[in-house]
């Protein structure tokens, strides 16, 4: 970028749950501003009430996300100069949530989901037993090691159409959370995940859209994770019929 | 317009899937109204037949095949990515699909005209 | 002003402060071991889980648990990391505790840490340690803690108050006990007052007073500047640590004070100056390899004298070890720099010290009782664990294996509590209108108070201390407060209101770097984290002091504690005559 | 969309994949051998190959379009319950009658 300060234009969507619409400001852009420093400049020189959400400002937390050009984001590692359209940008709160103010969102109905799918350890031993030995080359954990980075920023849920349509649909990074799981040699209840992904708005609602995998910022691939729940699924259909 | 979040070759192997299985959904029947004409009106049959000889016909028709081989090889593609524990890149798949069903179609277009 | 505001009031038999390490254990152990019917309550300044430095936790967790380490070793190393300053009680519990937390992790919770291609837990170096003991998962370790302590929270019933910032411990009218806590609810803006039985205060310190911080953005030292109001006693407010190789990108992105992992000088990572020269070995035989503390004192001197990058650092080089090896080593870095326009596999990127940790905290027993009852205190917001130092991998320790003992002793207190205190209302009033001063007055820019404060906490009361330093500091910080209780906050809209919870924000921080200057100037020695350029020895270690302070009416008063060697003794160890000194490459 | 929805689409859909290739042969052969429909009809009345061949398809089709249909109406129009089912049975049925008309045409008679 060149050194002398041009000025790029931001429109912001201002609101409540009730209304809402874009407000526009003029920031001076900089050397290395991410999104998340474009917007704390207005809140902190423009105008002192817009809302907005971070935490650890390096990619960890995942409390950042916003739709930035019509994609969602994580916008503490979001280099201005890779989504910059002309001069314009584009920010909104994250897709298929609540809002709560302005940026903000209510992410309860995503951790909700992640509950509800069963997105937690079913322990099978306590901490008096020692640690379990476990191959990392073994093949739930290699399975595992593919989604288990999640930070549930919610991105992947905001750009998949599924959950827009379907208000029951669980999403992908909740699905793909159980289905690491059920590859866990340690979980010991995985009939409960797997009855609890197979449900009405369990993992064979997904169709495959794949925005879940383009757009996770950590290159992670829910919709594989989906696919290898439809395969149990399926699997134990049968195998409890026959 | 697309949104941008939807640019990208699997979500459009999505609603290319989505739009041709509803199309055929609603074409079907009105094909099958047809050769039921068969049954009591043979002449009717071979009138319409004759009629696709016609190019806008044609077209139409290659739209319709086109429809089916992009929905079939779509399917099986699904069904690939969700029987199969997948490895290589969806999109080239998708892609893949897409390209072999144009194939198809056009083949048999050319085989029409 | 008149009070005319509703504050809503409810009730709780056990409220916990903060969804850390510290959070999270202690409202997972007080579910488990409180008697049935007991309501818990977690109030968080953000979402559960998704804020506070235990999910940013890289490096990994310090645990006894193979290669032949053992507590007592663990022990060892935290003692003399902390130069003698340590609580030993404190310290041998979280040695101990720690491993029956990570058995814990693994198997009740459902972490997962790296393990050996034979299927045994990993355990890697960390600076500082005779034994290979961190345990981790790759580089992000934090994030596989919490959400799987995350996970176990959100399902089990337990009453969650998101987005609610505590403000005030209110205690009863005599003072002897914590009634409960005022919060503001930052979604509406309103207040709400939670009694409780007990509560468990761990909102992880966090010193964001300096130029250049890696904590998360959330992280004010709200507790301490509460526990401060409420007059307990506090220690070691004298110790930040600084780790040496935080981003420099300049004052206007929040990418600046960012860790670049400790691994990359481990691997043989190059400091250069402005000039593009190493310098470390000016200054420690080690050069960059040298402990955190040196490292960073080094790269200050450097910048004093002006050998500088761009925007005032130095340099950190990697390309030497070939881009592609870098690469493939350090992807998550390499991605992160490059997320943010700089190229660290073949390039320059500027790295300046940054605060990174707050040793000091409220005084706590070893089982988080503080000298105020109903009220516990865990993790990085309780003092004593890791004196003047704290080893890299002991701080994840610290705040999970005490919130666990936390929730335990406050399950069990609970019983013996029949009824909730009456608060002071005096008190709550008080906070009440310290929290709504800005909104009467002229609305100012509150960003720029904090720049003025990061300025001067960094350039006097920073890396380097001296005495005629740190009185000038002190005086900076007390004009910036004073600044900052003439600077108002539009009032049109409390809901969600970020600039109001800068201003709070800026009143504790103001209120806790006071305070760090007077215990940096009370100590006139050099220990671990704090370096008295006019004190430079580190003192007599059988004669070893900690800091105390305490406010006392309008006055905040520190004074000197010796410290109690109730299990080893300077120049003793516990380990076994025949144990080698060090199992590290062994 | 339950278990018993997904694996009958997927059932029929590999149902559907031969003969749907069969069926584009098959059309292929006639368009270019320029046969009639007389000519056609004369080769698959009568035959019970030829019933089998495409009764299976229209039964499989039937199930196959009125499960795909009942997704896209529920995810776009927010059918649910009685609606909804009575809906996807509504198409079930149709394509069953239409479908199985046209199978009687042109194979029995
Ligand atoms: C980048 C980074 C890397 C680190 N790496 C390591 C490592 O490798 N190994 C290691 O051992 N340690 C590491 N640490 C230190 C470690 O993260 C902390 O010591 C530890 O996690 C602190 O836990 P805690 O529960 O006390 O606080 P935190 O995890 O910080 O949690 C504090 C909680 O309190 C909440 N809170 C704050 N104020 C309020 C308020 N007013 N009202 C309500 N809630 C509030 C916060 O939102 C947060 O939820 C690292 C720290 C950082 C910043
Ligand atoms: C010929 C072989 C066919 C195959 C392999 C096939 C495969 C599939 C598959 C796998 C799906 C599921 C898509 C999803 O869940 O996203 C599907 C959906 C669908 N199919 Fe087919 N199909 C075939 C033929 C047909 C025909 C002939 C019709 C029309 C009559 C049809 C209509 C539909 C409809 C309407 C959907 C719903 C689309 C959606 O949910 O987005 N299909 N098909
Ligand atoms: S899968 Fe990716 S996009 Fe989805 S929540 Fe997890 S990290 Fe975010
Ligand atoms: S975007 Fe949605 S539809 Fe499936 S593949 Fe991903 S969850
Ligand atoms: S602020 Fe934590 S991911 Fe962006």
């Amino acid at each position: 970028m060149s050194t002398k300060q041009e000025d790029i234009d931001v429109s912001v969507w201002r609101g409540d749950p009730h209304s809402g619409n874009y407000e526009n400001f003029k920031v001076p852009a900089q050397e290395s501003q991410t999104i998340l420093d474009v917007i704390s400049w207005i809140q902190q020189n423009q105008d002192a009430t817009l809302s907005y959400r971070f935490a650890c400002r390096v990619g960890m937390c995942g409390s950042c996300a916003m739709m930035v050009n019509g994609i969602p984001r994580w916008t503490c590692r979001t280099h201005l100069n890779k989504v910059l359209n002309g001069n314009k940008l584009v920010v909104a709160p994250l897709r298929n949530l609540p809002v709560i103010k302005d940026l903000v969102t209510d992410m309860d109905p995503f951790f909700d989901k992640w509950i509800a799918a069963e997105g937690l350890h079913h322990p099978s031993k306590t901490r008096l037993d020692p640690i379990e030995e476990i191959e990392p080359k073994s093949i739930g954990r290699v399975e595992i090691d593919t989604g288990i980075e999640c930070i549930n920023c919610s991105i992947c849920y905001a750009a998949c159409d599924t959950v827009t349509n379907n208000s029951d649909y669980l999403g992908p990074a909740a699905l793909q959370r159980a289905w690491t799981v059920y590859n866990d040699v340690k979980d010991a209840d995985k009939q409960t995940v797997l009855d609890a992904v197979s449900g009405d708005g369990g993992c064979l609602n997904c169709h495959s859209q794949g925005s879940c995998s383009v757009h996770c910022p950590n290159d992670l691939n829910p919709m594989n994770a989906i696919a290898g729940l439809k395969r149990a699924t399926v699997a134990s259909l049968f195998s409890r019929k026959g | 317009m697309i949104r941008p979040h939807r640019k990208h070759s699997l979500w459009l192997a999505y609603i290319l899937h989505r739009i041709s299985g509803f199309c055929l959904a609603v074409f079907l029947p009105f094909h099958f109204y047809l050769l039921a004409l068969a049954l009591t009106e043979p002449d009717r049959l071979d009138g319409f037949l004759s009629w696709t000889d016609t190019p806008i016909v044609k077209l139409a028709e290659f739209g319709l095949v086109f429809l089916l081989a992009v929905h079939f090889f779509g399917g099986l593609r699904l069904m690939a990515l969700e029987f199969f524990p997948w490895s290589t890149s969806q999109k080239t798949l998708a892609a893949l699909a897409i390209a072999s069903a144009f194939l198809v179609a056009t083949i048999f277009f050319l085989q029409v005209i | 002003m008149t009070l005319n505001i509703d504050i809503e009031r409810q009730q709780t038999d056990i409220l916990i402060l903060g969804t850390g390490g510290a959070g999270m254990f202690a409202a997972l152990h007080a579910q488990q071991t409180a008697p049935a019917g007991t309501k818990i309550t977690i109030a968080v300044k953000g979402l559960i889980g998704k804020c506070g430095c235990t999910r940013m936790v890289q490096g990994g967790y310090n645990v006894a648990l193979g290669g032949g380490d053992t507590v007592e070793r663990h022990f060892m190393d935290t003692i003399n990391g902390g130069k003698w300053l340590p609580n030993q009680d404190i310290a041998w519990k979280l040695c101990e505790q720690a491993v029956i937390r990570v058995r814990e992790l693994e198997n009740e919770v459902g972490c997962f840490f790296d393990r050996n291609s034979d299927g045994s837990l990993h355990h890697k170096a960390f600076a500082g340690q005779t034994a290979d003991r961190t345990v981790h998962k790759g580089d992000l370790t934090g994030i596989e803690i919490i959400n799987r302590l995350m996970e176990q929270v959100l399902s089990r019933p337990i009453e969650k108050l998101q987005e609610h910032r505590a403000i005030g411990l209110i205690p009863t009218k005599d003072g002897s006990a914590l009634a409960g806590v005022l919060f503001i609810d930052m979604r509406t803006g309103k207040f709400r007052f939670v009694r409780a039985k007990t509560v468990m205060m761990g909102t992880g310190g966090g010193p964001t007073m300096y130029k250049y911080n890696t904590p998360s953005g959330d992280k004010t030292m709200d507790g301490l500047a509460m526990a401060l109001r409420a007059g307990l006693p506090l220690r070691d407010m004298e110790m930040v640590q600084f780790h040496p190789t935080g981003l420099l990108a300049g004052e206007h992105t929040k990418m600046t004070g960012t860790v670049l992992e400790e691994g990359l000088r481990g691997a043989g990572g190059q400091l250069l100056n402005g000039a593009e020269k190493r310098f470390m070995f000016d200054y420690d035989e080690l050069g960059e390899r040298a402990t955190r503390d040196v490292v960073s004192r080094g790269i200050y001197e450097e910048m004093r004298k002006n050998n500088i990058s761009k925007n005032g650092g130095v340099f950190i080089s990697m390309a030497h070890l070939g881009p592609e090896t870098v690469r493939k080593k350090f992807s998550g870095m390499v991605k992160r720099c490059a997320d943010s326009g700089f190229d660290l596999a073949s390039g320059l990127v500027e790295v300046v010290p940054t605060a990174h940790y707050f040793m000091g905290g409220v005084v706590v027993d070893s089982d988080t009782r503080t000298a105020m009852e109903g009220l516990y205190v865990a993790g990085e917001d309780a003092g004593g664990a890791h004196g003047s130092n704290r080893l890299g991998g002991n701080g994840v320790a610290n705040s999970t294996v005490y919130g666990g003992v936390a929730g335990d002793v406050m399950g069990r207190d609970i019983c013996k509590m029949i009824t909730l205190r009456d608060p002071d209302e005096g008190i709550l009033n008080e906070e009440i209108k310290r929290a709504l001063r800005p909104l009467s007055l002229k609305v100012g820019n509150v960003q720029k108070l904090r720049h003025r404060l990061q300025e001067a906490m960094w350039e006097d009361v920073g890396v380097m201390r001296t005495e005629i330093g740190m009185m000038r500091g002190m005086a900076r910080v007390a004009d910036v407060k004073a600044d900052l209780l003439e600077t108002g906050v539009a009032n049109d809209n409390l809901a969600f209101n970020l600039t109001w919870h800068d201003w709070l924000n800026m009143d504790s921080l103001c209120d806790v770097s006071a305070v760090i200057a007077k215990a940096g100037i009370a100590r006139e020695n050099s220990r671990g984290a704090h370096f008295r350029e006019d004190f430079p020895e580190s003192g007599s270690m059988i004669n070893s002091y900690f800091t105390l302070t305490q406010k006392k009416g309008d006055k905040i008063c520190v004074t000197r504690e010796p410290v109690q060697f109730t299990i080893v003794k300077p120049g003793e160890t516990i380990l076994p005559d025949h144990e080698p000194a060090t199992l590290v490459g062994v | 969309m339950n278990i018993r929805l997904y694996v009958l689409q997927r059932i029929t859909a590999l149902i559907m994949a031969p003969l749907t290739l069969g069926h584009i042969a098959v059309m292929i052969y006639a368009v270019q051998d320029g046969l009639s429909a007389s000519e056609i009809l004369g080769r698959t009345q009568g035959s019970i190959i030829w019933f089998l061949f495409y009764g299976t398809f229209v039964v499989a089709v039937s199930i196959h379009a009125a499960i795909g249909v009942r997704v896209i109406v529920s995810e776009t129009f927010k059918f649910v319950g009685f609606t909804l089912d009575a809906f996807a049975w509504f198409v079930l049925l149709a394509m069953l009658f239409m479908g199985g008309r046209a199978v009687l045409a042109v194979t029995l008679l």
